[in-house]
Order: C-alpha cells, then structure tokens, then sequence
C-alpha cells in the first residue's frame, strides 16, 4: 500500500495489536483523539478500552508504568505527545528502563516502545520542536531509533514492539505527512540497529536521519556531479558503526547532518567512530551540518535554526572539494 | 524458618480498619451568583466601586473578543497555533482583578485579559502568538513567560515567592494552571515545597474539564483539585468559575493568606468552550449537548444579570466596548505587522550573557552562509517579523 | 483600558469564602495493642492461630537480628553500606505478613525480613549488600529490585498493577516507600495513575520519621501521609507502625480495597532508630531524647506483651529463635562467601537480550588488557564475589 | 591553605555568602547535617535558616526553586546529593533554566549553580556513581563545569555563583579527600570555559577531567619517556575547543579518558573538535578511554568499570607508537 509515514505508523499500531493480544497503547489523547497527529486513530474503537488508553498528563507515570506493564508480560506502546516533554521522564529511563534487565540480570525485562514525535518544522510552540536523541541514545541499555520513511516506520516500530529490551522511537513529525511510498502490507519487521544505505555513491558519505534525511536527498539534488553515498542512520543506539565505516573507507570524505545542537550532537559519536576505524582513510575533515548551539527558535525564527538544504549542499560540496 | 511463614491465605481482618477518604470532606463551592444571574449572598459581593464592576465585564468582554479575534486571524493563518480561554473569562479575568500589578503572573496560555489587565501590551501578545521571542519578555508587566510545557513553571513560581519571601514583599505569585498540570510531577513538588516553604503564592487551577481530549473525571480519581491541598497541608478554595465575583473573592482571600505565608490551593471550576487550540478538533472527544450545557452557563451573560440586578448595566455601552477592543485588537496587529524584522543575531545573542567563541562562530558563518546563498530564503518561510 | 484597570489596592473581600483543609478531616490512626502492651480493641485482634501469632513474633525478632548482624558485618567490612529496620520491625513484619508469595513487593531497602518471608534467601539479601548484582535477580520471590533512587518504584509498580489487572490476577502490587518518597513527583504521578486504572496496588509508607536528617514535620506540610490520599481519590490507612498486629489490619484491610479496584495509601507511623545508613552519623541531627522515647515505645517488646497477655509467651524460646537466625545468618555469610567469583563478562551481557558487536568488542579488549596486564587487579579492590 | 576538593568547596560557599548576601544553600541534608558529604558543613550556623535550608526530598522543585529564586535576583546554589539524582530535575534544566534568558531575551534570567557529587569509585549504592556530563552538556544554555583540584574547586564554584546563567558544577566525589594542595584564601574565581593544561610536553596531548584527572596523571607517572601534554578539560560547555586544538596541533596524537560510557560520551565532541581544526595533523586516531556502554556496576564489580591507569597508559603508549 502506499503510505505516508503517520499511515504506517498507525498501520504498524493496528498490525501489533491484532498479532499481539499483549499489546497496550496508552499515552496523553491516544484513545479517544485518535493522538494529536492521529498516529493512534482508530484503535480504541477496534482494540477496545483495556487496551488503548488515555492516560492523565504525567510523563513520568507513562514511562514509569509502561516499565511495570512491561515487566509484568504486556508490550507496552506509550505515546509522549511531543519529545519535548520526554525529559520529566528522563529519570524513568535512566533509571529503570535501560537498566531493569542489567539490574535484575535478565531475571526481569522490560519488553517497552515509548514512541515520541521529535524535531522541528512544524510551526509549533515552544518545547515542541527539541532533538534531543543524543542525550538519550548516551544511556546504556536504551535502544533509540528514529526511521525516516513509511516502510522503516513500519518495519521499525514493529520491530521496537516486539524487541525485547525498552526501544525509544523517535518520529520526525516534520515529514509525517510530506510524502506517501509503498509500504508492505501485513507483517513487516526492519531490524534496529542497522543502517540504510540509501544510495550508493563514492565520492563522498553523507549520513543523516529522522527529517534531516529528505533535506540531505534535497540538498544532493541540486549537486548532480557529486556521487554521493547517503546513509540513513536509523539507529542512533545500537549504532551500526560497520556500515559507516565502511563507507568511509571507501568514499574518504563524510558529512552528517543532524538538527539538534551541534555541541554535544550525536555528530560526535559518528565521528569518533570514523576517527577509530576510518581515519588513515580520510581525505577531509568529517563535516557537520547541525542546528546551532540555542534552543529551537519560536515558529518565526524556526526556519533559520533547521539545516536547510543549501546549508547540506554547501557542506558536500566544499568536503568533496577539499 | 523460611517454610510456614505466614498465614496461607491472603492476610484478612475483620477489624474495622478506618480510613481516610474524601468521603469525608465536603468541598463547598463558593458561588456569589447563581446560574440564573441571581445573587446568592448579597454579604458576598464584593465591596467594589460601582466602576470597577464595570470594569470587571470591560474586562470579561475584552478577553472573549480578543480570543474571537485571534482565533479568526489564526485561520487567516496570520497568527500560529492559538489558545482561547473562551468559557474561561470570569476565572481568568476575576482572578487577574484581585491582584496587584507588583504580583507576579506565571501564566500558561489562555489568559490573554489577565495579562493585558497586568500591563502587556495587546501587540506583544499577538507577536507570541505568531511565535517571536521578544515577546517573552513581557514588557512593562510582571509576567514570566508562558508555561508550555505543562506543569513545568509550578516549582519556578515557588522559587520566586521563595524571593518575595525573603525580600519581605507584599506581592505574590500567582500561578495559572489547568486541571491536567496538577497530575505532574511538577504540581506536587512544586507545592509540596511551598507549603513547606510557606511562601506568598497562589496556586489557581482553572479547571476548565479537558485536558485536550482528556476528561477531568479520568484525570484523577479524586472529585476536586481543592481537595489537593490538603495533601499539602494547605487550604484548598473551590469557586465557582463562571462567577466572576466569586473568583474575585476567592483570589483575593488567598492572596492575603499566601501573604500571611499559607500558600493556596484555588480550583475555578469552569469550562473551555473552544478547541483546545486551534489545531484541535473538540467533536473527536466530546458531545455537543455537554458545551451546549456548559453555554448556557455563560460567564459573562451571568455577569451581565448581575450588573443588570445592580442597575449597572445601562452604563454599560456593550457595542462601544466591542468597538473599542476591537480598535485596539486592530491597532495591536498593525504593530505587530510593523514590528521590526528580527535579525538572526538573536539567535546567538541570548544563549548567555556573554556569547561563547563557539556561538559567534556559528553565527558568522549562517550569515555568511545567507550572503552567498540567497536562495537559502526559499527556505526560510519569512515571518521573522510580527 | 489597559489604564485604570484595576482596583489600586489589591483585592479584598469580606465575604466568607470557605476552605477546605486537614483540619476538616480526622485521620485516626489504627491500633490494636496500646503502647504499655495491652489490647485496645479487642474485636480488632486479627483472627490468626497461635502459631501464626508466634511466627510473627519469630519474623519481627528475625528482622531485628538481620538488622543487627548486617550492621556489624558491615563495621567489620565485610558488607557495603547496610540500610537498616531497626525500630521498623512492626511495619515491615506486619505488612508482609498479609500478603501472599503471589503477591509483588517493590522494596526500597530496610525490608529484610519481608523480603526473606516472601521468599529470597538471605545469603541473596547479604549478597545485595555486598554490591553483586546477582542478588536483584530476587530469585524465587516476586520482588523488584531495590528502589534506590527514592519514588521511582512507584510509577513502575502501578504498571505491574496494571498487568495484573489485566490479567485478572489475585496479586496485588505492593509498594514499600519512606515518608521522604511522599515528595517525588514519582510518587504523585504514579499514584494519581494508579488511583484513574484501579488497579491492585497498596502504596506502604513507612513514616519512620526523617529522610536521613529530614524531620517528617520539614518534609511537608501536610499532617499525615495518609490524608495524601485524598488528592488522588482514594483511600488512606493510618497505622501505629509499631503495633505489627494493627499493620497486619491494615494492610491486609488495603489489599482486599485494592484487589477490588480501589488502590490505597498506607501510612504506618514508626521511627528509624539507627542511623540512616552505615554512613551515616544521626547525632548531627537529632536527639537522644528522642530516640530514647521511641526505644520506649519498642514494637517487639510490645508484640511481646500482647503475646503474654495472650499467654503465648511461654510458648517462646528467645534464645532458641535468636539462635537460629544467628545460623541462618552464618550460614547465609558462609554462603556468600562461597558464591562462584563473578565474570566480567557479566558487565556486558545483560545490557540487552542480544549483545552488540560494540559491547562485546569492549568485553574482548577488556578481557585481553586484564590478561596482558596484570598490575589491572591491582586496583580492583578484589570483590567481584559474595 | 591547604584543602580537599571537599574543604575547597566548603570554603568558597562560605566565601561567597559571606560576600553575597544573596547567595542562598539549599537542598537535601545540606542544613542540620551539613551535607551527606559535608560540603556545606557550618554554613546554617553561621549564616542562619533563611539562607540555608534543607529541602523535601523534590529534585523537581529543588532545581525549579532555584530557577525563580535566582530569577527573583537571589544566588540560589542548590545540591542535588548524588548526581544520579539529577535526571528527576533533568526537565527544569532543559525546559527552565538553560532556556530563561533565552525565552526572554535577556529580560529574566537564572543566574543559579546546582551543585552535585557525580562519578563511581566510592563503593556507593546503584545510582549513586553516573556520569552524565555529556547529556548535560549537549543542553545549550546550560553550562556545565568539573573541577579536578581544591584550587580549582574554589575558583569554579565561585565564578559558578557568580555567573549570570546557570551553571551545573558537578564534582568528582572519589577524590574529595583524596589529596590537599595550596588552595588560596579569601576571594578567588577561576574562570568558567577554559581548560588548563597541567602539564605541557610534545608527543601527545591526554584530555580529562574529574577524578579521571588523577588516574591520567598516575597513568603517565608510568611511562616516564612520555612527554605528554595534559588537559584537565575542567568545562564540559562551554567547551574551550583552543586549548584543545593547539595542544593536538602540536602533539599530532590524543587520548581522551572519562569514565561515562563511551557511546555517546563526551569524548565524542572533543574528537570531532580535532577532526575539524586539527585534522591534517594527526597522525594516529585520537583513543577513548573511557566506562563501558554498561551501568555503573554495583560495589563488587564497580572496579572493572572505571578506567583504571593501566588502561589509560596502554592507550598512551598505543597512541605514541602509532
Ligand atoms: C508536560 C507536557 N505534556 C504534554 C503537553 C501537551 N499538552 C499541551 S496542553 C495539554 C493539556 C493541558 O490541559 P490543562 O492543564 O487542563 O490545561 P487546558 O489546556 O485545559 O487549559 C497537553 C497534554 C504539554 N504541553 N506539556
Ligand atoms: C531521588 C533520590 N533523591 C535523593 C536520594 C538520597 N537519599 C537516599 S535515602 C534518602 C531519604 C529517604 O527517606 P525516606 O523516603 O523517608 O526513607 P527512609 O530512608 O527514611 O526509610 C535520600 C534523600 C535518593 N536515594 N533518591
Ligand atoms: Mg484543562
Ligand atoms: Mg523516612
């Protein structure tokens, strides 16, 4: 079928629900709304209200009882509305989630999908529009993906439903709706923590994920010369660091693309990774394409803090040109 | 000893075991008008001059028309994502009229009157509403910055009573909250402290029913937020919220307590007529029968009954007043068209006091970046202005 | 408009605006045997065979001896820091004694002798103390692992009450906190959850007091813990907490609520006569006096005087019990100290259920550097066992 | 005087509300204890219970008090008592106080330090030995700050009061004690930002910071024909990227030792600062010593986790001979 990301995304919701009976979803708007991007619509009427849930507004109690539900057997799918308010549950995956299994040593898991809508571009307010994946793809033990098309969605967040350790699902809501592709009906699973080699290329690596992939396919548009190998990331933690090395070993020159603030962005990881196995290889300095170290602006300034387009482009171009 | 350890059944008593519940407490809901516009205890009106209860339905009428206002000129897509208080206005207004403009409001978004009557200017409300920074500063008025994230601003106002402690103010804070705010973590902190603290604040929960889609019932088990307080050893005050008078007193009562150091709990029992914003759709969650309901309790129509039984309301010009709001509203957009450009400078300039080397690098190279490559602007959908 | 606004002084008003507060509400606290040992309420006297009366005598007496060794143990370095009960010994004993093996405890620390009666061996319990992460397994008992960050059990043991819920268990999720947990946005937002779900959960506060050097009169400003139960809509249990029989009420009066669908908030009223933990020096803080008070007020020795009265006493070999658990204990030590030296391998293969290739190339590097370089161990303070 | 890291930080909270009557101390245990670790021992008897106090047991509210406190003009320095304790208050640092001068263009703004002891090695319970740093300080706004040495300790906590912004000053607890130096009496700041070079040599530079510090210099005590050059990093944000790039300009090799876990570590952004100004002068791949991508074990393992100096001084060897 063909599909938009929020389709498959919902596609996915309903798939795990009716293969699963242990599957919950539950989250602030999910049940009744159908969620504020209609990610969640129609399961209540289909799943019923033991199994799709609004829930009071209280982050912490979300996070903290999808651990619990998860312990206990269920596969827990909890929605915070918007990644901006996943850090007041920042303790209850730090301190819990990721580490539950670790902790008990294996004895109790916590099987869990906190799904967030995470990025910026969609002329939101204030604490709507955050990329904070770096900071939570630090914590040992917490998987974090973020799929960028409408079949990953789908393949990912089945995937995350069904693994067996807590997976944070990042979704870059900028482009929830932008484009339909097809997207496989019935089951389908993509496995976390593999890149995507998007397109093949030899002149230069450029990896990107969640929004930041579409700008990066943008931005190569305009530079037709350029044989550009383009990875999807996918995967902030576990990090496929074979598939970027690999590449970079090849192409000899890098650039990664990310929206959240550059200091301290998961840029660093990626780098350092190429650092490790790839340096002898380099023939330029690993660019990045970030936002800026401020908060995302208010919806009138947004548009300045978000690597657009010809911001990517300039980046290849002088990397390949170094 | 770990074998037979305890009884094989579940432990089970038939001792009478008391408990506490709430049950046991009987929330009274002030009211100093009754829906049907009559008053309910003359002792309770308020002790006002006969021009500031005119003032009070100015005030009402204000902050429907500017939420009527904004909501249009949101759809003319001239203005972002828009919150209304409409329902709300006896809470938001009545609550705002019992303060002191050296009160601080910590408002987080529907109080549009509130924080006009606090002295911000209608067009940096508009220029927050279409998303430009400068507007938090809130100029000329003691107002800190809307409270997005829900919840996150209730232990910020406990540190700046905390300050007005200290500092031996007579001000308050006062903090506007929903019902859903008061299930975070942040409610409870927040006033747990203040309680212990025992600062000048006041903790007013419009309880307006939803939480976008959630309905108060589901929020909570418990029947009200008043009862909260006494989770908080604090006094917890219900009100009528689509009595403006009632809000009135019930504010003022808690601000003298809160300034004799008993911070409050204040619930304003009310209800949002409106979408939760603009780009909500209230039909998905809840029937029209029930805001049908809650439009026949109208705040300002019950107001207007009360100025009528007072023999107030010829004074009352109603079509001047829309007239004169409407003006300003008018006016406040035109500023707020002509409101400076901002320059990206910003940006960088409010990180710190002192921008780091790695910021003003970053800077310098996005403006250099906007020279060489002027078709970055197809980018930048252009409303770096009001 | 914006001018004269507002009334220039602040709002005042005469009228009476009522309050709700703890002083509406009347939290008695349950008790079964007074503090000088005699039976206050007969009828309340759980309706146990005698010897589950003197297994509960057995378990406080075992909790007390535990709390003892570990403290020792730990004096002499032979154990981590050690939190211990001592004072707690109703409480923890009592409200463990009404539960079943079915049921979930989520402990925080000072529960020894629950956790033993529910099933962990004691060479486990000595194992957790002595920093080996194998013992939170918790083998053959339905408990979680220790909530060391205070509160963050609590959200976590409402979603296993969900699931049981769910699965239409006859298990409850019970919750062991401190009074210093009341304060965590944890426990408000798990609690609230818990209270909307309906779900199987008993939230066991023992107010023992103090947050290490935190009075319970600083930590709130509310009276009790127990009238906190009104904020979510539930019921709240107030225990004397050194009376095991009058917990054991309560607590098996709240799991029978909560298995029903109506979650509860106990509050046992006790004391941490130790210090907070082996760390720490208690003298800073407070006063003998007070301490001494609370020794009068023992919960063993008054366990023992209802057991006289009771006629049950004779039917107690002190020293016998004493004497077995001290072998259980040198046993549990001998077994600890025979537990097989732990793998560093461990560190990583529990992190996910399928180790990365990143996880197990630090593994290998590890392994090789200690292989290669053997001066490693020299600072690895050698503890990798029981 | 000579002064533990602990005494050092003792002295300058005394300093500094002696110098500043709006310096206030709150937190758990600070006041009738003095502080779990007696960092604030003596102050609420010399400076009375309106300004020193102990808080509920409420990381929210300690860390948003301290954000109205400071914006009501108050210097509100507040301990968290193990940084494992920090993620609860993880939102009012993102969404509060990183952001407030920021939302409101310079018109309120939070000019507060939460204080806390972070790192392992002190045989403590689960979360009392995590390193977070790098989470911190990927927040922009937030400035985060590590002192290695009581001098240190001083001047940082001072400048840290005295800040405009808010500053997170997380201490190394393993060696609160563990040494003394001169540490210089009365008023004494050392500027926020800048890191120091602790030694100066040519064949590669180590970068550290915290008790890691002393592990590198006991690293390096075994490898005399080194000629290292040290970085005590001393400010995680903002980040003195000089000093960095300078020091591997000239050495052309570089370890960085912490002891977080290493995805997503801090290292990361200093080796991505290398790979942008320093590239071309490498000439082996800059090494991670850090945690592992683990828990901090508990007591009995927690040895295995820390990067002991045999680790650092094979990395520093490997780097030389690379
Ligand atoms: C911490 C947080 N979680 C979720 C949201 C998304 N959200 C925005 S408003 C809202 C409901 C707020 O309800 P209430 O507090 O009752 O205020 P009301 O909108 O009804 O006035 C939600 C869930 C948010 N802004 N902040
Ligand atoms: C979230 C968190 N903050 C701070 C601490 C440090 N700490 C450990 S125990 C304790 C006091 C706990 O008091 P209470 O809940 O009453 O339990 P008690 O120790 O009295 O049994 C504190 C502050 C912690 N463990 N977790
Ligand atoms: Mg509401
Ligand atoms: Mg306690």
């Amino acid at each position: 079928m063909q599909a938009t990301i929020i389709e498959a995304i919902n596609d996915a919701l309903h798939e795990e629900m009716a293969s699963d009976d242990r599957t919950v979803v539950f989250g602030e708007d999910v049940a009744e709304s159908g969620g504020v991007f209609r990610a969640t619509e129609g399961l209540l009427e289909e799943f019923g209200e033991d199994r799709v849930l609004d829930t009071p507004l209280s982050e912490i109690a979300i996070v903290g009882a999808a651990i619990g539900l998860a312990a206990h057997g269920y596969r827990p799918v909890a929605e915070i509305q918007f990644s901006g308010f996943l850090p007041p549950a920042f303790d209850q995956l730090v301190t819990n989630a990721s580490r539950i299994r670790w902790r008990t040593r294996g004895e109790i898991t916590a099987p869990m999908t906190v799904r967030t809508p995470y990025g910026a571009g969609v002329r939101a307010l204030e604490h709507h529009s955050e990329s904070l994946e770096a900071a939570y793809g630090h914590i040992p033990g917490l998987k974090v993906a973020i799929p960028s098309t409408p079949a990953d969605a789908k393949g990912m967040l089945t995937s995350a439903i069904r693994d067996p350790d807590p997976v944070l699902f990042m979704e870059p809501k900028h482009v929830y709706r932008s484009f339909r592709e097809e997207v496989p009906e019935g089951e389908h699973t993509t496995p976390l923590g593999e890149a995507a080699v998007r397109r093949e290329g030899r002149d230069v690596t450029v990896i990107a994920w969640g929004a930041m992939m579409h700008n990066t396919l943008e931005a190569l548009a305009e530079l037709p010369d350029v044989d550009a190998e383009v990875i999807d990331l996918r995967s902030i933690s576990p990090l496929d660091r074979e598939t970027v090395v690999e590449s970079v070993r090849k192409t000899g020159r890098c650039v990664v693309v990310h929206e959240a603030a550059k200091s301290g962005g998961f840029a660093g990881e990626l780098i350092a990774t190429i650092n490790d196995e790839a340096l002898a290889y380099l023939e330029a300095p690993v660019r990045r394409v970030t936002g800026f170290d401020t908060p995302v602006p208010l919806l009138s300034m947004e548009d300045y803090y978000i690597p657009h387009p010809p911001r990517i482009e300039e980046a290849i171009a002088e990397t390949v040109e170094y | 000893m770990n074998e037979q350890s305890r009884p094989e059944s579940p432990g089970s008593t038939d001792a009478d075991v008391a408990a506490v519940s709430e049950r046991d407490v009987d929330v009274a809901t002030h009211r100093v008008v009754d829906a049907d516009g009559s008053v309910v205890d003359p002792e309770a009106v308020p002790d006002l001059a006969d021009d500031r209860f005119l003032d009070l339905y100015r005030w009402m009428v204000l902050q429907r028309t500017f939420d009527e206002r904004a909501t249009k000129l949101q759809r003319r897509g001239l203005l972002g994502t828009y919150a209304s208080g409409q329902g709300q206005e006896a809470s938001i207004i009545g609550s705002a009229f019992a303060l002191t403009d050296d009160d601080w409001i910590f408002p987080y978004g529907r109080e549009a009157g509130a924080l006009l009557m606090h002295g911000l200017s209608m067009r940096d409300l508009l220029l927050y509403w279409r998303g430009v920074e400068d507007a938090s500063r809130m100029e000329g008025a003691n107002v800190f910055g809307f409270a997005i994230s829900i919840g996150s601003h209730i232990p910020v106002a406990t540190g700046k009573a905390w300050g007005q402690k200290l500092d031996g103010s007579d001000a308050v804070s006062f903090v506007n909250l929903g019902d859903g705010a008061t299930s975070t973590g942040a409610f409870h902190e927040g006033i747990n402290f203040a309680g212990v603290l025992g600062v000048p604040a006041v903790f007013f929960t419009q309880n307006n029913q939803y939480a976008i889609s959630m309905p108060f019932e589901e929020q909570t088990a418990a029947d009200t937020v008043a009862q909260k307080a006494i989770a908080y050893g604090m006094d917890g005050i219900r009100v009528d919220g689509n009595d403006v008078l009632a809000v009135y007193n019930a504010v003022a009562t808690a601000r003298e307590r809160a300034l004799a150091g008993d911070p409050v709990l204040v619930e304003a029992v009310t209800y949002r007529r409106a979408a939760h914003t603009t780009s909500d759709d209230p039909t998905r969650y809840r029937e029209d029968e029930e805001v049908e309901e809650w439009e026949r309790r109208d705040p300002v129509e019950r107001y207007r009954s009360f100025l009528a039984d007072r023999g107030l309301l010829e004074a009352v010009d109603e079509e001047a007043i829309r007239e004169e709001v409407s003006e300003l509203f008018d006016e406040a957009v035109a500023a707020a068209d002509a409101y400076p450009e901002r320059d990206v400078a910003e940006l960088f300039r409010y990180v710190h006091a002192e921008p780091t080397p790695e910021l003003e690098r970053q800077l310098e190279e996005f403006r250099d970046l906007l020279d060489r490559r002027p078709e970055m602007h197809d980018h930048i959908e252009h409303r770096p202005k009001g």
